[in-house]
């Protein structure tokens, strides 16, 4: 077990580089940070001046190299677009997009499971196909109509819920928490249904599907065949079983929650890391752009290997190492 | 007279497909005494599974009882509401299935999965229920019972589990016991074991027994009354052995004749072969292969030491040409892996194998040889035969990798020529697999082993999948090959019964070491290693009637 | 239209004094983008220094029709005898928001730091030599040479407190490649009429008034200031009675929300012209079928294609009213500018076909329109248009649509051999414009002259501009430039930029020409 | 399941696998034939394919020829008089094109898009996968560490960045022809993964069947066995994703062009027009969003349908 979460470690360290690497060889062609941070008043001459100063006529690699030696050190540098130490900018967007991340995860789980539960032990119910059919709505159309949407209704027609922000916040430590004040919460509703269409639909699916597997092998027969209670068997035996293969899908899944949101929070002006990225490619922002993608890679390595353990929790198998079925 | 347990009266089910109908039990009847063990017997397509679901009411949809009445001591229970057929489940009626890998809930102690049927069904409180439980598993004879039931079912071995599956079925002390093959998927040693523990258990708990099984053997030993069922019809209906003995219907005639008996058998066995010497066409020596446990690739990089498990150790031996060497052993008694190094499946750690004198792992060389001379026949004849591929082109397959026949027309000549040595008519090289039975599809396994015109086949568990009546006709097919192009077969399975009928000499695999090797007559008539001997006892066999 | 605007506002301010005196008025005021820094000398941007006047001030102001104003420079004038010395009068009794006193100290502190290196404004800067302090409200800059216009360019200069800024050791300013940001990024001490309350990057910033401010005070007495990056987000909010006021509004929603119950729109001219350029010389296109020669080059072709350009359409359609097509790439703020030289031809695709054949391209050739996405109002839109047009007389043109991020950089770095661009003139004068876009490119000028146009006379007449302090003679030569430079078709404008600010009803906000409008300047009904 | 008669020698319904496969066989179409929302799915995708297909022959207008356009018929409502003349049925954007003709146009671009992006997925994904399960090892470590690198980052943001090294790598003057391909690499290399996993799946699970070690024995090309014996069998999972990475594709696509990377302004596709639609949402002009967006659900919806359906149908357990 431990040697497993070390070696889960190393990888994630070997992901991360890579990640990094590969960033840092795209970002020379995703413009020019220089002619974004000076403006109209500069000349030739202003220009070749800043490039060298901060070092981007150096081949990329040189300068990934001093990315990764400052990362090491917690030194992800300034953010040409805001000039503050960029380590500072992502950790106070971080709780925004965290909260919703988790908020949609939530729904997307809850109601996921609740719905694949259902359309499962009645895959033939008319409301089974109402589900379904309803469900794929949601991947059908590109996040930002249907965040706009949104908006167009609850806020601008209604007028029931805030059309962008996060509404008031309050502090808790470092973390800022929008979770505790009512229009904070009312603010969450929209973004976080937005981001979670997708991932509820896919849940679902999966375990519809898992579930339709598992309601047909032996021991399910068995089980009945030994009396037990229907509750106890799709509950009690049944469910447990899905969501051992469901938790891998949906552990990724909700690791791109994560990177998901970069529509939704633009869209909703949610002040999070997502909008942060896109604020910082509309310029060229490198120093912020590299420690998200590294960021991002961090939460998936994390979510994974949470998973992973997650997974030796559910599954008696893998404690002794035993190939599990799935 | 006492009142039957259970009586059947004029069942009927139904298939009804989108464009067919399929009756699966024709209007069948039969009566279970209390404490009786009746056996029901059949092929497969029989119905004789599909009478037990019936019974319990577990038919799968779009399955359904048309009509027919089904009496549980007296009392009408086919046309019950589900939640009150819910409810004799387990209580009244206890089920075993067929294999006990896939029957019990990996994710939950055999414990909680024992207590949980218990309480659903006896107002007990944890403590007892638990008590009982390990009562139970004390009975079904699983040692230290009241440790191990916190264990996990994949903590077991598979016998192991029957027990427990055994004792889940009786666990609220039920009238009936249907148990659906409950040897089947088991070792022979095992099999005798189990089948032991299902009759005591039921006959302590005075439940009765209904015995489903294709084997003629398992209803020989357990069965008081037995059941032959057909084509979804009873045949016939007796006692264990009045039918074995006399039977009437042509069909039971037929059923029992093509059981291959472990009894000397009558198709004159060939004359013993020689010991072994150098001149043999197949010869083996010294055989080993480890296998490394555990672990993928990162495991390797990141931990040095791997567990080393033996699972074929220095096995020799030799085979004539033209004769069969039969190579009996349990599962995980290494025949398989054998087999594999002998066809080139698996690299041996150790050891030589020469085929006509070229060691077959000899480089390119020894390859080519090989390719040309060995060939091989799968157990499942489902899975050895690519579902997307046309007849024709699976047969052709060797012969054109080899390159023995290229242009379309001589292809397709050879393979018209060898569906028909196997007894197939060449018009089917149009179809696909799926359009076959079982025993077709081995044929067709055959003529693709022909096809590359080897001198050498290993068959491993060629029949194991059959029904006995198609299984006799295989056995043919391969003898009359074997005459016909001077094969030499080396024949691996566990049913000792075939193997005596087939080969000349046998060897016995136990653990990955050969145990006993020699001239079949002498292994089966005085056997010398120990483990041969429980075998043969255990092997259960119709002229043991009691 | 806008000298009206401007009127009302007049009357209007004067009416609010007592109204803001009396109850307080809190504003939420919405924006595409957030001001960069606070660090006042850091960026030359617009959206930055529109929140910048709001607690720092300026030595001179501009009003809404573009007049240089007094701010905390009273009088400003050339000393006598000395064409190379501008003096400044300071205001008295002006305090910093920490209570300090404002004085020459600070004035000399704060140009100094506007002309060091790290400072984004340097180049207005330019021609100064030294910046000194006569008295504690007198100040004289001495200039390279003779530079009559230079109180055009410091009207971004903000004026910081000299002691609080030595404090915190902020002499110079942010160097983007060190590793942590000072002190006056995230922290502000101006003399502007509002002090910083709070503020959350991106997301919200909060200014009150400041009871200090040496004018009255204004009607606003909290500002809320919210970036909202999406547009149909933005009007949403609007809309929705979330925001007050909308600053960057999409030009398809200005109708829909002028005829709505309870929100008003404010438009006026801003001091931007969009146009494109195209490449000049020998050379031939990089994009085109001609493989031979340029046909741009040939000034048939020049005034084919401006015949084909149909600027009302643009207006009308995809600008849906909201600009000032123009036949000079010079807004009429700015000194030069003339309605002569601002006529446009009527399109005639008859005439411009003609043109084409004459030039030796009867059917037509195919070219690369280069365009931002996401810079100037419907940049991209407009270009489509144009596809269009030239399409129309057998230019084939092919669209490549970017962000400005990586559009700007094929310009300056002469990649594009057709491109779309908009010009902002902070100085309103037309120098500013000949200096970057029509003087042949070096490292000094012509920066943003992607067509790398070259006309060794014009050449000397720009340069001659900066010193020349004859004003006649200067406005006289840069006539002069503008005949030659409309004639040869430099540059094809096509319309100035109109701004619209949104809000709901019952307040005023007029537009300012820079598109930096002041909280101060709002008035309530 | 091993309960139904036969004779062993007739070939009729006979045992497992033989019966389940007939079911396959005739149970797709069955399946298909009960179910109504299948077959109107079916019909509105053929109907929208076709409409795309034949756009320059069905479509009243050609949108993507600039020369023409007429601005001033810009903003037209459905079925009024433009400035020129012409009437729109479904109305005309800001730039004179008719909306009709342009979401025919556009479905042939988002459409060509979406399918060569899954294409190229599906063969780089069921190649990796292929190999990865078939020879296992560190070639499967390493495409698998590969993979899951691959799905950490959401395919907008991979499409993204590979947008913005095909702007630095290719040259300026080209970059408008290449967009759509570069775009079709994008979308396609941000989907590769979901396909090799499955396939890695599959090929384990077929790689220990017999008729694969029968072809080893013969000494078969091990590249061989994975083309002509498992790749065929593996096939069934993967076409199920192809269908819903195809929606999927589409849907991409419009958010790429909504965060202002894609296809030519002057070559909506569905998402872009959708993009431009979007801005008069609340201007009056409905008509610019409302059909595109229309299309875009009908489109995608009975795509992701379809693909259900097959799952279910291709899924004997599933029934």
């Amino acid at each position: 077990m431990l040697a497993f979460v070390v070696r889960r470690l190393l990888q994630s360290v070997i992901v991360m580089l890579v990640v990094a690497f590969i960033a840092f060889l795209v970002f020379r062609y995703v413009g020019d940070p220089v002619t974004s941070m000076l403006g109209q008043d500069s000349t030739i001459a202003d220009h070749e001046e800043l490039r060298e100063r901060l070092g981007l006529n150096q081949p990329f690699y040189i300068q990934f190299y001093h990315f990764v030696t400052n990362a090491l050190q917690g030194q992800f540098g300034i953010s040409y677009r805001l000039q503050q130490p960029v380590a500072k900018l992502i950790m106070e967007r971080l709780p925004a997009t965290i909260e919703l991340a988790l908020a949609s995860a939530t729904i997307a789980l809850v109601g996921g499971v609740v719905m694949g539960i259902y359309t499962a032990l009645r895959p033939r119910a008319f409301t089974s196909g109402v589900i379904m059919t309803a469900s794929l709505i949601g991947v059908s159309l590109p996040t930002f109509l249907i965040g706009i949407g949104l908006i167009y209704v609850f806020a601008v027609e209604l007028k029931v819920l805030p059309s962008f922000g996060r509404g008031t916040v309050t502090d808790i430590g470092w973390w800022r928490t929008g979770l505790l004040t009512e229009s904070g919460l009312r603010s969450l509703i929209l973004p976080a249904i937005t981001l979670s269409l997708f991932q509820l639909t896919l849940i679902m699916r999966l375990v519809r599907a898992e579930m339709l597997e598992v309601l047909r092998t032996d021991y399910i027969r068995f089980a009945r065949a030994r009396g037990l209670s229907t509750r106890a068997i799709n509950f009690g035996h049944a469910l447990r079983n899905t969501m051992v293969p469901v938790i891998t899908i949906t552990g990724l899944q909700l690791g791109s929650v994560i990177a998901f949101a970069i529509i939704t929070e633009t869209v909703f002006q949610w002040p999070g890391v997502g909008s942060l990225f896109v604020n910082s490619v509309q310029v060229v922002d490198v120093p912020v752009m590299a420690a998200y993608l590294v960021f991002v890679a961090l939460v998936f390595v994390v979510i994974n290997l949470f998973v992973d353990i997650l997974y030796f929790i559910v599954d008696p198998r893998l404690r002794d190492g035993v190939r599990s079925g799935k | 007279m006492t009142e039957p347990v259970l009586s059947v009266k004029n069942l009927i089910v139904d298939f009804p497909f989108h464009n067919t109908n399929f009756r699966a039990v024709n209007d069948i009847s039969f009566d279970i005494m209390p404490g009786e063990v009746v056996g029901v017997v059949g092929e497969s397509g029989a119905g004789k599974s599909m009478t037990g679901s019936a019974v319990i009411g577990l038919i799968e949809r779009p399955g359904r009882i048309t009509s027919g009445e089904i009496l549980l001591k007296g009392q009408r229970i086919d046309n019950l509401p589900e939640a009150d057929r819910a409810k004799l489940r387990g209580k009244r009626i206890g089920m075993v299935f067929q294999d006990p890998l896939t029957s019990l809930n990996p994710l939950y102690t055999i414990g909680r999965q024992l207590i949980e049927t218990i309480r659903t069904h006896l107002p007990l409180s944890e403590e007892q229920a638990r008590q009982r439980a390990i009562d139970l598993l004390t009975e079904a004879g699983i040692p230290k019972a009241a440790d191990r039931i916190d264990a996990y079912p994949h903590q077991f071995s598979g016998g192991m589990r029957q027990r427990v599956v055994i004792a889940l079925a009786i666990a609220a002390g039920p009238e009936l016991i249907i148990a659906d093959e409950p040897t089947s998927a088991l070792d022979v040693s095992v099999q005798a074991q189990i089948i032991k523990v299902l009759k005591e258990l039921c006959s302590n708990h005075g439940a009765a027994v209904m015995l489903i099984t294709h084997d003629m053997g398992v209803i020989a030993q357990t069965a008081d009354r037995m059941v032959v069922m057909h084509q979804g019809k009873i045949v016939e209906t007796g006692t264990v052995g009045d039918i074995i003995r006399r039977p009437r219907e042509p069909y039971t005639v037929k059923l029992i004749n093509s059981i291959p008996t472990i009894a000397s058998d009558r198709s004159g066995a060939p004359a013993s072969a020689p010991a072994n010497d150098d001149g043999a066409f197949v010869q083996i020596k010294g055989l080993v292969r480890d296998f490394e446990l555990g672990g993928g690739s990162f495991t390797k990089v990141f931990k040095s030491k791997t567990e080393i498990f033996r699972a074929v150790s220095d096995v020799s031996f030799s085979i004539q040409k033209g004769k069969t060497y039969g190579l009996v052993g349990e599962s995980g008694s290494g025949k398989s892996t054998c087999a594999k190094m002998i066809v080139g499946l698996i690299r041996p750690t150790e050891g030589k194998i020469l085929v006509d004198g070229h060691d077959v792992w000899a480089g390119g060389a020894g390859e080519r040889e090989r390719r040309k001379r060995v060939q091989m026949i799968f157990q499942d004849p489902y899975a050895s035969l690519n579902p997307r591929w046309r007849v024709a082109d699976i047969i052709a397959e060797p012969m054109r990798t080899l390159g023995i026949a290229t242009n379309k027309g001589e292809v397709e000549g050879r393979v018209a020529d060898l569906l028909n040595k196997v007894r197939l008519d060449p018009s089917v090289m149009r179809k696909f697999p799926h359009e076959f039975s079982g025993g077709q599809r081995q044929r067709i396994a055959i003529a693709r082993a022909l096809s590359s015109q080897p001198e050498f086949i290993v068959c491993d568990e060629p029949t194991s999948a059959l029904d006995v009546s198609v299984q006799a006709q295989v056995l043919d097919l391969m003898r009359a090959l074997q005459d016909e192009f001077g094969l030499t077969y080396l024949l691996i399975s566990h049913n000792l019964a075939v193997v005596r009928q087939m080969s000349s000499a046998v060897g016995v695999l136990h653990n990955g070491v050969l145990v006993e090797s020699g001239p079949t007559d002498d292994i089966f008539d005085n056997p010398q290693a120990d483990y041969t001997r429980m075998l043969l006892d255990a092997v259960p066999d119709i002229s043991k009637v009691a | 239209m806008q000298k009206s605007l401007a009127g009302l506002t007049a009357a209007l301010i004067a009416s609010t004094m007592l109204v803001g005196a009396a109850n307080a008025e809190t504003i939420r005021w919405a924006r595409a983008s957030d001001a960069l820094t606070l660090d006042p000398h850091s960026q030359n941007q617009g959206v930055t220094h529109t929140f910048a006047h709001h607690i720092y001030e300026t030595l001179l102001d501009r009003d809404s029709d573009g007049n240089l104003q007094p701010r905390l420079a009273t009088e400003w004038f050339v000393k006598d005898g000395d064409p190379t010395v501008w003096v400044f009068k300071l205001r008295e009794g002006v305090k910093f928001h920490n209570g300090a006193d404002f004085t020459a100290e600070d004035v000399v502190f704060s140009f100094n730091r506007a002309r060091s290196d790290g400072s984004n404004l340097k180049q207005l800067h330019a021609e100064v030599a030294e910046v000194t302090a006569i008295d504690d409200h007198t100040v004289e800059i001495q200039m390279i040479g003779p530079s009559p216009l230079y109180p055009n360019n410091i009207t971004n200069t903000f004026v910081m407190d000299k002691d609080w800024s030595e404090e915190h050791s902020l002499q110079n300013v942010q160097d983007f490649a060190a590793g942590e940001s000072n002190y006056a990024v995230l922290n502000t001490n101006g003399t502007g009429p509002y002090v910083l309350k709070s503020r959350e990057v991106d997301v919200q910033s909060v200014l009150t008034a400041f009871e200090g401010h040496w004018a009255d005070a204004p009607a606003v007495t909290e500002i809320v200031y919210l970036p909202i990056t999406d547009a149909a987000t933005r009007i949403a909010a609007l809309l929705s009675g979330d925001v007050d006021l909308v600053q960057d509004v999409p030009v398809q929603d200005i109708e829909r929300l002028r005829n709505s119950a309870g929100f008003k729109i404010e438009t006026g001219p801003e001091n931007r012209f969009i146009y494109f350029g195209y490449r000049f010389g020998e050379e031939p296109l990089k994009s085109s079928n001609i493989t031979d020669s340029n046909p741009i080059n040939n000034t048939l072709v020049r005034e084919a294609i401006e015949l084909a350009l149909d600027r009302d359409a643009i207006k009308q359609v995809v600008m849906r009213g909201n600009s000032i097509p123009t036949g000079i790439p010079n807004p009429p703020f700015v000194n030069g500018w003339t309605a002569e030289l601002d006529a446009y031809p009527k399109p005639d695709l008859e005439k411009a076909k003609a043109l084409l054949a004459e030039a030796g391209y009867p059917d037509g050739f195919s070219i690369t329109l280069d365009t931002p996405n996401n810079r100037y109002v419907n940049d991209e839109a407009i270009s489509t248009a144009l596809v269009g047009m030239l399409g129309q007389i057998g230019i084939k043109v092919t669209l490549a649509s970017r962000p400005v991020a990586e559009h700007s950089p094929l310009v300056i770095n002469n990649q594009s051999d057709f491109y779309l661009l908009g010009w902002g003139v902070p100085t309103f004068d037309s120098a500013y414009v000949f200096n970057d876009l029509v003087h042949t490119k070096t490292d000094k000028h012509g920066t943003y002259n992607g067509g790398l146009y070259s006309n060794p006379e014009l050449d000397e007449k720009i340069i001659a501009l900066g010193t020349e302090t004859d004003l006649d003679a200067r406005n006289a030569s840069i006539a002069e430039i503008w005949a030659v430079v409309k004639a040869d078709r430099v540059l094809l404008p096509i319309h100035n930029q109109v701004l619209s600010y949104a809000m709901r009803e019952g307040m005023t906000l007029p537009v300012h020409p820079e598109d930096q409008p002041r909280m101060t300047t709002v008035t309530f009904q | 399941m091993t309960d139904l008669p036969h004779s062993p020698e007739q070939p009729v319904v006979a045992a497992k696998v033989s019966r389940w496969k007939m079911f396959l066989a005739s149970d797709i179409f069955w399946s298909y034939r009960r179910s109504p929302v299948t077959i109107l799915a079916s019909i509105i995708a053929l109907i929208l394919v076709l409409m795309a297909v034949f756009a320059p022959l069905l479509a009243p207008y050609d949108p993507f020829n600039p020369a023409t356009l007429n601005l001033m018929d810009g903003m037209t409502a459905p079925n009024t008089e433009s400035y020129t003349g012409k009437y729109f049925a479904f109305g005309s954007d800001n730039q004179g094109r008719d909306v009709l003709s342009s979401i025919m146009y556009g479905s042939r671009v988002s459409l060509f898009v979406g399918f060569a992006a899954t294409m190229f997925a599906m063969v780089m994904g069921v190649g990796l996968g292929l190999v990865a399960g078939y020879f296992g090892g560190l070639w499967d470590a390493f495409i698998m560490r590969v993979a899951d690198v691959q799905l950490s980052f959401p395919a907008i943001l991979i499409a993204l960045l590979i947008f913005g090294v095909a702007r630095g790598v290719i040259p300026a003057n080209q970059q408008e022809g290449a967009a759509i391909w570069v775009l079709i690499f994008a979308i396609g290399l941000a989907n590769w993964a979901q396909f090799a996993r499955t396939v890695r799946g599959a090929t384990m699970v077929e790689r220990q069947k017999d008729y694969v070690a029968a072809a080893r024995i013969l000494g078969v090309n091990p590249f061989l066995i994975l083309l002509r014996h498992v790749l065929p069998n593996v096939l069934g999972p993967v076409l199920v994703i192809g269908t819903i990475g195809l929606a999927l594709a589409i849907i991409e696509e419009a958010t790429l062009s909504y965060l202002g990377v894609g296809v030519p302004p002057t070559q909506p596709s569905l998402g872009t027009l959708i993009r431009i639609g979007q801005q008069f949402l609340f201007s009056g002009e409905w008509w610019i969003l409302l059909f595109p967006a229309i299309t875009l659900i009908l489109l995608a919806l009975s795509v992701n349908l379809l693909g259900d359906w097959l799952r279910d149908a291709l899924n004997p357990k599933l029934r």
